[in-house]
């Protein structure tokens, strides 16, 4: 039994004398590198699908015709936010093609005559177990949770997560509940679930 | 655990007197809250009926048998037995006005919830919510849609509260104080006889406030020391008898509270 | 043709009868396996649960197991911390047993829940006030703990313990097993208890309800003290059946008498409070809440019979058999009092989740009757079956028991 | 130098570090966590603004007045309409569940042509009215060849079909037998005219007898809501309300006082009840008082007893209850709102007279200008016109139901199915696959509620002339189906024959106009009322005398159908969001149980939970037995609204019909055809 430890014991000694050559923690590094590279880089393009919205809509534009955000997107008596505007608001100005922007035919021709909705792809997405007051947030900024589209004339590339179906903007549950906690504002469940 | 205060409590006073059994709260009820039919409807062990309507008899015959009909809501308990409970906090009572929450992505599906509440409020879903082909259309946008595996139960509606409350910051009023009947659940709006009254219990301002001290007014097992917001009413002795256990020898235990 | 791998100088069934009796047991944990997937595709609604009885068998062979598997940590406790040496005779068997308890107990929570892909969230939002997170966090570390004291043996397997690293590694976590014992000890003690914690707290059950010291109720206590005093006596038990089977004496018989003994002390400090207990229960509580004894109870299904089976004719008698030296010592009337030990603490877990929610508590409700349905006992036939398999395997390649070769020369 | 094992394992134990500090793993496990919260299959909620819209839900026999909440503009539930005084914010059970009936399983979802048993092919609409004219066509003019059958008492559609079958020579236009039809009947017999109302809401004591006015009879909402005025939380109630039937069902349960009184002897204790008050000096001016008070005068306490079982003590109590009262009213009907004899009403109204309560208590309500020229209500019911068919009396070559279920909610539904099936062309005009389109050999689609015009003037039991009306909420009906009233109008058209309107819209503005009436109020919810007429009354002493002495034999039950609105009416089966009201005591699995009381099940020889077969005529029924302390002596109690032959999965085989074990029968003195009261035989199976 120990004549037989002593053989292995001398072959683990050889192995390890071989092994000189492939320089101690290099191929570790190289993996650790490359699994970093991966995961930073490679794998958020995995993660997400990219899509564009079904029209080229330009706030920029808008604005330039002095609109506020809150001339489209707009609250309704009960208190709701009546979020995307439907057809029936764009059609106040868009019924017929008022410009010359390409985009702007699109709409009129492909959705406004056809009478069909736009099916505009919302970045900050939440799901059905979440309720969602926009009037008890007004006193903030839209800018602080929504992207500053304002400015935009051509509005951003929209990432799907490919595993939850939820948009990359979405706020998650902790981001709610810090802001809640900072502004001594109820966790409570029901606060915002449904 | 030490029950929480609350300045605002919303709470239901039934007037059993005036239930007429009809079924309409249940189906309110079932509507609001996105139920999906049960084709077995009648075998009650396997249901969701986050309100459920039991028929009280005093077991008399002839001209003397009467029977009382008694919706059942959640409690909202004061000191709910559900939720210290559950394990993954799925359910919790936190918010101003008191009432229980049940949060669907969260729960695990333990019913351990269940065992402990003994007015059976709590309901597991044993399948996946299965609407007719074209039903879901019907949908009611104030409850989400909950997966087989969850409990779930009656939450008076919260999401009309929500609702009240953005009416009346944008008529400029107070979403803290709300005015008597400006939140209503379902089954209180519906009743054809206003037998199920609502409201906040600690505000003068509101009915329900009298109505709770009434002296008619009770409380299912109250000796449980689980503190209801539900209250019922009857001017029928037997139903308030009924409401709570009494020992064998038909004298009222202490009132004892647990906490 | 497998005897190069039995332990050093022990004889073992031919390989045939072996695949034969495995072959056996296989059959039923697959039929068990299948009821499991069922339940995993189609969701619990296959079992005979419903909205009154949300816990059922599943929950009782959860209890009975974990109580019945106590007696690795107890035994483990009283190995390496109180150095009672005699005891190495049959911790190995202890841990094994332990190991396929609580692993089993497990697996069937997770069949238990309705969203099993779920079960994490124990870990991730813990609630610190439920007795149902504690039991969680205790359950899977103490079954973590189980693997580490089962490892070792498992690498002294004749071939295995040949590679000098495990050998060394096997060595090394038998010399630190008193730190694992430790933790077991810990672990256990405080699951057990809130096993029992679990329905003590249940407000809203009269007959489970117990006031308590603290935040734990009675039922806390009682809970530990009862596992405790069953556990032992359940390896003793496994033994002796494994004994008859082979036909080969495994552990002698001074040994098992004296885990006779500590179940037996165990088990009368239990049922002397537990006595206590349900007094106290009975002339104090229920009528606080208006309610009377008999109350309780319902028809032969619900009757009054099965308290006294538990307490007196599974509790109390045992406990003198088994604390009286003259009845302990005789083998027969020994295995009978084992038996009849773990019958009473099994019946105890399937009272207080059976009977406390069966009961109407609403004045105008109706006792409700469960029965459980093929899939529950399939499943639960399943980690019986896996114990059985696991035990053979252990018992065909491992040296378990130090003095099978001494027993048997 | 190569790369070696050993090299190897470093890199990936490398690579393995480093994924640690990336957020592959966390980002993944959170990801499939948030994805197990919303799994795919589950139904997403609609989003949108939330409206509500007025809407006149002819789902309940009185029609409720309600709001029907939508989301996007998809109805999703419904509230009170509080701005109408008729429903003063309450709702029925039924129309409760209105917005998930919309999708009901059981609607027909196009026309359907009849090509073979039990089996139907979709057609276009335009080949489904070509087919409805050729049949017409090829009648026309033959009196008797085509016949209609109407289940709708309230709306004006009724007025064009009996114009239509008018128009095309045809007098052959009966009415589903409902109670109006009787009490109007009644009303004659005491010699005067016009449907009778009740002032609930004006009464501080409200007897009914029979009629289960706080869940099936009459305007129920109404009804309701005039109790739960009387009745304040928490405060001394301003009303007594009394129930006498057989059984303690909803109305009973919220009374003050509950009589048991079997279904067969109402004029027993009607009479009785007259006997007591006018032995405690009330008179009545009527002309035939003194007729009346000798035939009182035989209905003593012991007959009464005898009748009802009632003590004399209960009834002594009652005629106190009455005499003290100020404003008393007395309500009589059958206790499923049908096929009660004229006499049990007449006996009940009695009460009014001879309390002199008509005017004030019990109203007569003129009759309604009609919109559609020259035509004339109905008096002839579906039921004897199907026994006229059945015995060949009538021979019938085509039949148009409308609103209607005959084949399922007549006596002898068995009998009349079949009989119905004989006739050579059927056709339906049904929202629903009920057991009648199911036999027919065209079947057209009617809208919901939601998707239709319509309108309801004096719903049964109102105390004054009231009318409703409704228009579409939806855009567009969510099946391809089309009002009844527009395809009569255009087969009309095409028939050559001009009813004046295009479509049932112009019917009810033309209504709406003949009343004075604003339309537009009354489609924003509104109501009009106008006033009733008092008009003098009789006691009806003549046709009282002739009514049958009741004979109890101890083979026999008396069988009471209860009806509880929540289950569905005779023209819609249990609502899908209703099922969850039917109690572990009235249904299990699929099979209904009766009830009655302990007494009467010793009698009978059955106990608590047997298996028992009800029988008459050539009708059983199969069921299990419940014990029930509030059924009265000698009777047996079975739901109604069970035992659907067609409909969907939530209704169809669960329990049993009752009308197949209900028999008719001529009532003395009136001729007409009753089945209240109708006596089954039990045996256990």
């Amino acid at each position: 039994m120990d004549q037989k430890l002593q053989e292995r014991w001398g072959e683990v000694m050889e192995e390890k004398k071989q092994c000189k050559g492939c320089g101690g923690a290099l191929p570790f590094l190289i993996g650790f590198v490359a699994a970093l590279i991966a995961g930073w880089v490679l794998f958020p393009n995995l993660l997400y699908s990219k899509k564009v919205q079904p029209i080229r809509f330009s706030h920029k534009i808008h604005q330039e015709q002095g609109m506020e955000c809150a001339s489209c997107h707009v609250f309704r008596d009960d208190g709701s936010y009546a979020g995307l505007p439907k057809n029936e608001k764009c059609q106040e100005c868009h019924a017929d093609v008022v410009g010359s922007d390409p985009a702007e035919k699109i709409y009129v021709e492909q959705y406004a005559q056809k009478d069909k909705e736009v099916p505009w792809l919302v970045y900050q997405y939440q799901p059905d177990n979440v309720f969602f007051s926009h009037k008890a947030h007004e006193s903030f900024e839209c800018k602080e949770c929504h992207l500053e589209v304002g400015k935009m004339d051509t509005p951003p590339v929209y990432y799907e997560n490919r595993l939850s179906g939820y948009s990359k903007q979405t706020m998650k549950m902790w981001q709610c509940e810090r802001c809640h906690a900072e502004n001594g504002v109820s966790n409570a469940c029901h606060v915002c679930h449904k | 655990m030490k029950a929480k205060e609350f300045k605002v409590t919303w709470g239901m006073v039934i007037d059993l007197d005036k239930c007429t059994g009809c079924g309409a709260c249940m189906t309110a009820c079932q509507v609001e809250n996105n139920i999906a039919p049960m084709v077995d409807a009648s075998n009650k062990m396997r249901t969701l009926s986050w309100m459920l309507v039991y028929e009280l008899s005093n077991k008399k015959s002839g001209a003397e048998a009467e029977v009382a009909y008694l919706p059942r809501p959640c409690m909202q308990c004061g000191n709910p037995a559900c939720v210290p409970v559950c394990p993954v906090i799925a359910t919790d009572k936190n918010e101003e006005g008191g009432i229980v929450s049940q949060v669907y992505p969260r729960c695990i599906g333990c019913r351990y919830c269940m065992a402990a509440c003994p007015y059976h409020a709590r309901y597991f879903n044993w399948e996946d919510p299965i609407f007719p082909k074209g039903m879901e259309k019907a949908l009611s946008p104030n409850t989400s849609a909950r997966p087989r595996g969850v409990v779930e139960k009656c939450n008076f509606c919260h999401t009309r509260f929500m609702q009240a409350k953005d009416k009346a910051r944008q008529d400029g009023g107070d979403p803290e104080a709300l005015a008597d009947g400006a939140y209503m659940p379902a089954c209180a709006e519906i009743c054809p006889t206003g037998a199920i009254s609502f409201g906040d219990v600690k505000n003068k301002e509101h009915k329900v406030f009298d109505l709770a001290q009434g002296k008619d007014a009770f409380r299912l097992l109250e000796k449980l020391g689980l503190n209801p917001q539900v209250y019922y009413v009857s001017k029928r002795e037997w139903v308030r008898k009924l409401g709570d256990n009494y020992a064998a020898t038909g004298k009222p235990g202490a009132a004892k509270k647990h906490s | 043709m497998d005897r190069a791998l039995f332990p050093d100088g022990v004889e073992r069934c031919s390989f045939g009868k072996f695949v034969l009796w495995m072959g056996f047991v296989t059959a039923f944990f697959l039929f068990g396996l299948y009821a499991m997937l069922l339940i995993f595709y189609k969701g619990i609604v296959v079992t005979g649960l419903d909205n009154y009885f949300g816990f059922g068998l599943w929950i009782t062979f959860d209890l009975a197991v974990i109580a019945l598997g106590a007696g690795a940590f107890f035994t483990g406790f009283l190995k390496y911390i109180l150095k009672i040496d005699q005891l190495k005779n049959i911790i190995n068997l202890t841990v094994i047993v332990g190991f396929i308890c609580y692993s089993g107990a497990m697996l069937v929570l997770t069949m238990d829940i309705g969203q099993p892909i779920r079960a994490w969230f124990g870990y991730w939002h813990p609630n610190v006030h439920s007795m149902l997170t504690e039991v969680i966090f205790c359950i899977t570390c103490y079954c973590l703990v189980l693997v580490i004291e089962f490892v070792p043996l498992v690498l002294e397997q004749k071939q295995l313990n040949k590679i000098p690293f495990l050998h060394h590694l096997a060595h090394n976590m038998h010399v630190n097993m008193a730190l694992f014992a430790g933790i077991g000890a810990f672990l256990s003690t405080f699951h057990q208890g809130s096993l029992g914690g679990m329905y003590g707290v249940l407000i809203g059950r009269p007959y489970a309800f117990r006031e308590g010291f603290f935040i734990w109720p009675w039922t806390f206590f009682l809970f530990v003290l009862s596992a405790v005093g069953c556990g032992p006596i359940f390896t003793v038990l496994c033994c002796t059946l494994m004994e008859k089977m082979t036909g080969r004496k495994l552990v002698d018989f001074k040994t098992k008498a004296l885990m006779g003994k500590i179940a037996g002390t165990m088990l009368t400090v239990y049922i002397f409070f537990k006595i206590l207990d349900t007094y106290a229960w009975a002339n104090n509580y229920l009528p606080s809440i208006g309610m009377t004894f008999d109350q309780m109870f319902y028809g032969v299904v619900y009757g009054k019979w099965l308290m006294f089976t538990e307490i007196i004719l599974c509790g109390l008698v045992p406990a003198i058999m088994l604390i009286t030296p003259s009845i302990r010592n005789n083998p027969t009337l020994l295995y009978t009092a084992g038996i009849l030990d773990c019958i009473g603490v099994s019946l105890n877990r399937y009272l207080f989740t059976v009977q406390s929610i069966a009961m109407p508590i609403l004045p105008f409700d109706t006792w409700q009757v469960y029965a459980p349905n093929w899939a529950e006992w399939a499943t639960s036939g399943m980690i019986v079956a896996y114990g059985v398999l696991v035990m053979s395997l252990s018992y065909r390649y491992l040296p378990v028991f130090p003095q099978e070769r001494g027993l048997n020369r | 130098m190569g790369l070696d094992r050993r090299g190897f394992v470093k890199i990936v134990v490398g690579g393995v570090a480093g994924t640690l500090f990336t957020p592959v793993i966390w980002k993944s496990l959170d990801d499939v966590s948030i994805w197990s919260q919303n799994w795919p299959w589950i139904p997403r909620l609609n989003k949108g603004e939330v409206k509500a819209k007025a809407a006149l839900s002819k789902l309940c026999p009185a029609g409720c007045a309600v709001k029907v909440k939508t989301v996007g503009g998809l109805p999703f539930a419904v509230a009170g309409n509080t701005a109408n005084p008729m429903s003063k914010g309450g709702v029925c059970p039924v129309c409760a569940a209105g917005a998930q009936l919309m999708y009901s399983p059981a609607r027909v979802k196009s026309p359907l042509k009849k090509v073979g048993e039990g089996k139907f092919e979709a057609i276009k609409w335009e080949d489904a009215e070509a087919l409805l004219v050729e049949k017409l066509t090829a009648l026309k003019g033959q009196n008797g060849k085509i016949a209609a059958i109407n289940g709708d008492e309230t709306g004006t559609a009724g007025e064009v079909i009996s114009g239509l079958l008018a128009g095309l020579g045809n007098s052959g236009y009966y009415m589903m037998p409902g109670e109006k039809f009787v009490a109007e009947k009644g009303v004659k017999l005491m010699g005067g005219s016009g449907q009778p109302g009740f002032d609930i809401a004006g009464a501080d004591l409200v007897l009914m007898i029979g009629a289960d006015a706080l869940d099936s009879w009459g305007a129920t909402v109404a009804n309701q809501k005039a109790f739960a005025a009387t009745r304040p939380t928490g405060a001394a109630a301003t009303a007594k309300f009394v129930y006498a039937g057989p059984v303690l069902n909803h109305t009973a349960a919220v009374s003050d006082k509950f009589l048991p009184v079997p279904p067969q002897a109402t004029v027993a204790f009607a009479l009785g009840l007259a006997n007591l008050l006018i032995n405690d000096g009330a008179v009545s001016s009527a002309s035939d008082f003194s007729e009346y008070k000798a035939l009182a005068a035989k209905y003593t306490a012991e007959e009464v007893e005898k009748a009802t079982g009632l003590k004399a003590e209960n009834m002594k109590e009652l005629a106190a209850m009455i005499k003290a009262a100020k404003a008393p009213v007395v309500i009589a009907g059958a206790s499923f709102g049908q096929g009660g004899g004229a006499l049990d009403f007449v006996a009940g109204a009695s009460l009014n007279v001879l309390l002199g309560r008509v005017g004030s208590g019990m109203t007569l309500l003129p009759s309604a200008p009609k919109a559609v020229a020259g035509v004339s209500a109905s008096d002839k019911d579906a039921g004897s016109f199907l026994a006229d068919v059945a015995t060949g009396k009538a021979a019938p070559g085509a039949l148009i139901v409308y609103e209607a279920n005959p084949a399922y909610a007549l006596p002898q539904a068995d009998d009349m199915a079949k009989t119905l099936g004989n006739i050579a062309f059927k056709v339906s005009f049904s929202t629903y696959m009920d057991e009648t389109a199911a036999l027919c050999d065209l079947i057209l689609p009617a809208p919901h509620p939601y998707e239709r015009f319509d309108d309801a003037l004096n719903p049964y039991g109102v105390a004054k002339s009231t009318y409703l009306a409704g228009k579409p909420v939806v855009k567009k009906p969510v099946m391809d189906c089309k009002d009844p009233v527009d395809v009569l109008l255009g087969a009309a058209t095409k028939l050559g024959l001009s009813l004046g309107f295009d479509t049932y819209a112009d019917v009810i503005s033309a209504k709406a106009k003949a009343l004075g009436a604003d339309l537009d109020a009354l489609t924003a919810g509104g109501i009009w009322t106008g006033d009733a007429k008092g008009g003098s009354l009789n006691l009806g002493a003549s046709a009282l005398a002739k009514a049958a002495v009741v004979k109890t034999d101890d083979k026999t039950l008396a069988v009471a159908p209860v009806s509880n609105l929540a289950f569905g009416t005779a023209t819609l089966a249990t609502p899908p969001a209703n099922l969850l009201a039917i109690r572990e005591t009235e249904l299990v699995g699929k099979e209904l149980l009766v009830q009655m009381n302990a007494a009467t099940a010793k009698k009978a020889g059955v106990a608590e939970g047997a298996k028992v077969k009800l029988s008459a005529g050539k009708g059983e029924l199969k069921a299990r037995v419940h014990l029930n302390e509030g059924v009265a002596p000698g009777t047996v109690a079975v739901l109604l609204g069970f035992g659907r032959s067609a409909w969907d999965e939530y209704t169809k085989g669960k329990g049993d019909n009752v009308y197949k074990i209900l028999t008719v029968s001529d009532e003395a003195g009136t001729g007409l055809k009753v089945w209240a009261g109708s006596t089954v035989t039990v045996a256990k199976v």
